[in-house]
């Protein structure tokens, strides 16, 4: 594959309005996108010119400001489609983010596989988000189904030998994360994935922490669902996608109920849209989606494969840092590694650092990054975690650097 | 209020007034419901068609805004004696005309799809405009599910 | 009760930014407000803000944008509390609006009668939104409950007389709507509770169309829960509240699982966190609700006694101009309006008169205002709904007015 | 770096690196379990109150930052042979300090606590300075439930 084209990272920074602060002083150095990404300009105007133009309620109003806002909403699922480089715009749902996504799944899937049964069973893996593991767990309450676990190993890489014997005709979902959000471990979703189809399971890709990274064609990473959030992807806060194959979300029953995901209501009985309509109860959140349909386009214009290779060697230059510092440990040796560097300080806690190294205006994150499971297999606490973004470059990495030497100053 | 004039041209109101071929089509061997579920336009078409699949017969019911009712009624008498290949035919150009797809003049014969052309400026109503004719391609396809514009 | 102070409407007006233009060559006239409102120049500033200052996410940050955006974040409790009279934040749940609060009960009041069983019942009424018929046909089907209904009169008034017959020992659940936003009907709510509780029912109020007009204090209005969506109350699209009493919110189990609402995780068990956290899953619409927070402070600036007057007045206008027009039907003669006023046109349908209205500046819905059970008992298959809000005047309804009779001109 | 020198003093370091009354207290009476779940710290508390009412002793173990660590060593230091409405007195006027309540001068027997009024400007961090606090609170109230600064 040739190179890709470098990213123009200084233009890029200019249209973040969020990065031009100082915090405690010192220039804003944001290595928290793994958390929630700043937004760009283009973003911030689409949603302030929902509410300066077009503000008004989507699919059922005959006016001029309703249809335009109908018509903005409705063509974020194309934009979605080709940022998928899918076809079909109605397997875009539109949720809050990958929370929301997988909370339906969970009590949906059920009119696929024709109702869950004691014995059934979910494969997750040790890397997990909470969001890809409490609905499981509460699915498994409801219904008997049991969740398994495919573990990983020190270098937090899953084991995937361990799958022929966790993948088995029990097997009804097989629900993974791409990217791990706490290590930035990238998965070999082939691999899992191929052996979920072998058995017939429904697969579903936890995009979160790859959307924002990578190409995530369905095409290419052949699975029955994917989603991810759009604050993580440039976009505004609310608005997540959910994709899925069209023949499977035809065959869901909805979730929520309420207006518009309805074609006629009586009290004796009620009949439900079409496919994604049925799936989006009650009023959406208009001006958050058309934001990400902003977000989705400045995300292709940047040039994923550019974003990739940029990043990559974004993460390249910390890791190597990190790796010539005394009493500095880094969680994790993923072979590919995509989103963030986790890493501890001996004898220093993640929060006295993450708290110091704000105090240098390095914005880190520190905590268990809601993979509790994760932090007990590795008998850690919490971890500090950098992750990039489009806009960070070198000298983030240097600020990054010096705050930790101010850390292990305060603490000698 | 020119743009509604063209709009709601004297044809539209006259035909929405007193549509033809209204009430239930008893010879028909064809039929299907179509429904806008958005504002709620419901309509049900009859098609009588011969062995050598000509639409002999069409007859339609509605409760319908004007555009809905204006277009069944001068679908029917449109394609009324038209054999169906012709008849799928009309439905893409008017389809590809109110959407906006086509700027393309209709044969003089069909002159009278013309007054729905301005339906194109008003999404919302485009689907006023087409339910009648998507309801017929479902009749014509003997499928049971309705219709819908959604 | 002394007058409250007149509206200064002029200021008003210019506080929304989407008010400033033209349709169709003509200035906007937006009598669309139960669909959605337009929103204050406080709100878009306050959305704007997050992203261009404290755009980061909440709760489990320690650097400063993460700081900031959780105080602002969890503010929004506090002013909520202050709006609704009452005086435990924790009693406030952030959810989409009053779809997701009314699925979110539907799916976890089970938690609090000790689980459905067939037999059970839930009251509501004839005048009801889907968003409080379909969650409990849901729940029908997947308990065996029972959903009955309060029916209304010609005058589209609730008929009080059959609440003894309705209200039985059976009766778990009444879910009722404020006022109606087909008709503008505004309930006796005192009454219908009173008889609930005389069961011991669970109360809940919709109270979608009165938030944004009324006092809505739980203190008046004795009841359970009660909810509301920001977007029709000028705040964003993404975030509304769901109050509730603490002792019962306090017994319930969560709804949607994920981080967030958790206090651990385990493989083996999980255990959630305090109300109102254990709702909130995944990361919220942190920059709506800080929008609403800002939405509820400019309704409360405004004196809401004030905006009901004003309103009501509006309303008056309205209704005593159709009454005088030939071949003006208008749906509905509640004893106490607010909100809108619905009508017909002889020989003309909604959406034709919605669409040539439209074309002289005058925003409207045509529709079934989401209440198709009304419709089909009222025997219509839609209606013209005009309804307002604080930024309205007389100019507004001689607007409509006119647009109403270039209606009939076309038709003539 | 002078805020994180005011924050981080030498007494909060020396404290959280050698915990005063730190490991598990055999002979406790009264004992609970606190966390704060958005970071993670976790802390023991085990108490040995007397039958007049005095915290005789004091013990924890905590997986915990620095000033939470430190916190809690600090506060059995204060509060060992306390009486335990002292000890709630105590509390108060620390808690109302580290929130910001409050900007009134400890007295001179509890000038240690001092270092902890730093803490007030760091929202998220005051968590870490309460959590041991609330977590005897439980302790004494003898709770079953988790103390949790939620
Ligand atoms: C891998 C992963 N999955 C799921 C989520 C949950 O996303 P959200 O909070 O937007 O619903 C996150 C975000 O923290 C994540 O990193
Ligand atoms: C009375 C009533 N209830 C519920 C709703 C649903 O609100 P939302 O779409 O914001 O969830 C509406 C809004 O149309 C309403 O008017």
């Amino acid at each position: 594959m040739a190179n890709p084209e470098p990213l123009n990272v200084s233009d890029l920074q200019r249209q973040f309005p969020a990065l031009d602060q100082q915090v405690h002083g010192h220039r804003l150095v944001y290595l928290d996108s793994a958390a929630t990404t700043q937004k760009p300009q283009s973003v911030l105007e689409a949603v302030d010119s929902v509410y300066r133009k077009d503000c008004a309620n989507v699919h059922r109003g005959v006016h001029t400001l309703s249809e335009r806002a109908t018509a903005r909403y409705e063509e974020v699922r194309k934009i979605a489609t080709r940022f998928l480089g899918t076809e079909d715009s109605q397997e875009i749902v539109f949720t809050r983010g990958v929370t929301e996504s997988m909370n339906l799944l969970a009590n949906t899937l059920s009119g696929l596989v024709g109702g869950f049964k004691e014995g059934d069973e979910v494969l997750i893996t040790e890397l997990e988000h909470h969001a890809n593991i409490v609905p499981w767990q509460l699915l498994s309450q409801s219904t008997g189904i049991r969740v398994k676990v495919l573990p990983c190993d020190d270098a937090c890489e899953l084991v995937l030998d361990d799958l022929d014997k966790l993948v088995t005709e029990k097997t009804r979902i097989v629900s993974v994360g791409h990217v791990s959000n706490a290590i930035g471990t990238m998965n070999d979703i082939d691999r899992i994935f191929s052996a979920a189809r072998g058995v017939g399971a429904i697969t579903i890709l936890d995009a979160a922490q790859s959307a924002p990274h990578m190409d995530i064609s369905p095409k290419k990473i052949d699975c029955d669902f994917l989603t991810f959030s759009g604050h993580k992807t440039y976009g505004p806060t609310g608005a997540g996608i959910l994709w899925g194959k069209r023949e499977l979300l035809d065959q869901m029953p909805p979730w929520q109920g309420g207006g518009d995901m309805i074609r006629t209501v009586s009290f004796e009985e009620s009949t439900y849209a079409e496919t994604p309509w049925k799936f989006e109860a009650g009023t959406p959140d208009i001006a958050a989606v058309i934001g990400l349909g902003a977000a989705l386009e400045f995300l292709d214009s940047t040039g994923r494969p550019s974003v990739e290779a940029h990043e990559a060697e974004l993460l390249r230059m910390i890791e190597s840092h990190l790796m010539e510092m005394e009493g500095v440990q880094i969680v994790g040796k993923p072979a590919t590694r995509a989103c963030c560097v986790s890493f501890t300080l001996d004898g220093i806690h993640p929060h006295d650092a993450a708290t110091i190294m704000d105090q240098n205006g390095v914005a880190i994150r520190a905590g268990h990054h809601c993979a509790m499971p994760l932090m007990k297999r590795l008998g850690l606490p919490a971890t500090i975690r950098a992750s990039v973004g489009v806009h960070n470059d070198q000298s983030d990495v240097e600020a990054l650097i010096q705050s930790i030497q101010a850390v292990r100053e305060i603490f000698a | 209020m020119s743009s509604m004039r063209e709009l709601y041209q004297e044809m539209i109101i006259d035909h929405s007034r007193s549509p033809r071929n209204h009430g239930k089509l008893q010879s028909a061997n064809l039929e299907a419901r179509g429904n806008n579920p958005l504002c709620g336009d419901e309509i049900d078409m009859q098609v009588l068609r011969s062995e050598d699949g000509v639409l002999s017969e069409i007859g339609f019911e509605a409760t319908a805004c004007a555009i809905c009712t204006a277009s069944a009624s001068i679908l029917t008498e449109t394609l009324k004696g038209k054999a169906e290949n012709e008849a799928r035919g009309i439905f893409e150009s008017f389809h590809s005309t109110v959407t906006g797809e086509s700027s393309a003049a209709y044969p003089p014969e069909l002159m009278k799809l013309e007054v729905f052309t301005g339906v194109k400026d008003y999404p919302s109503r485009v689907k006023c405009a087409t339910l009648p004719w998507h309801t017929l391609m479902q009749a014509l396809e003997e499928k049971s599910e309705e219709a819908s514009t959604e």
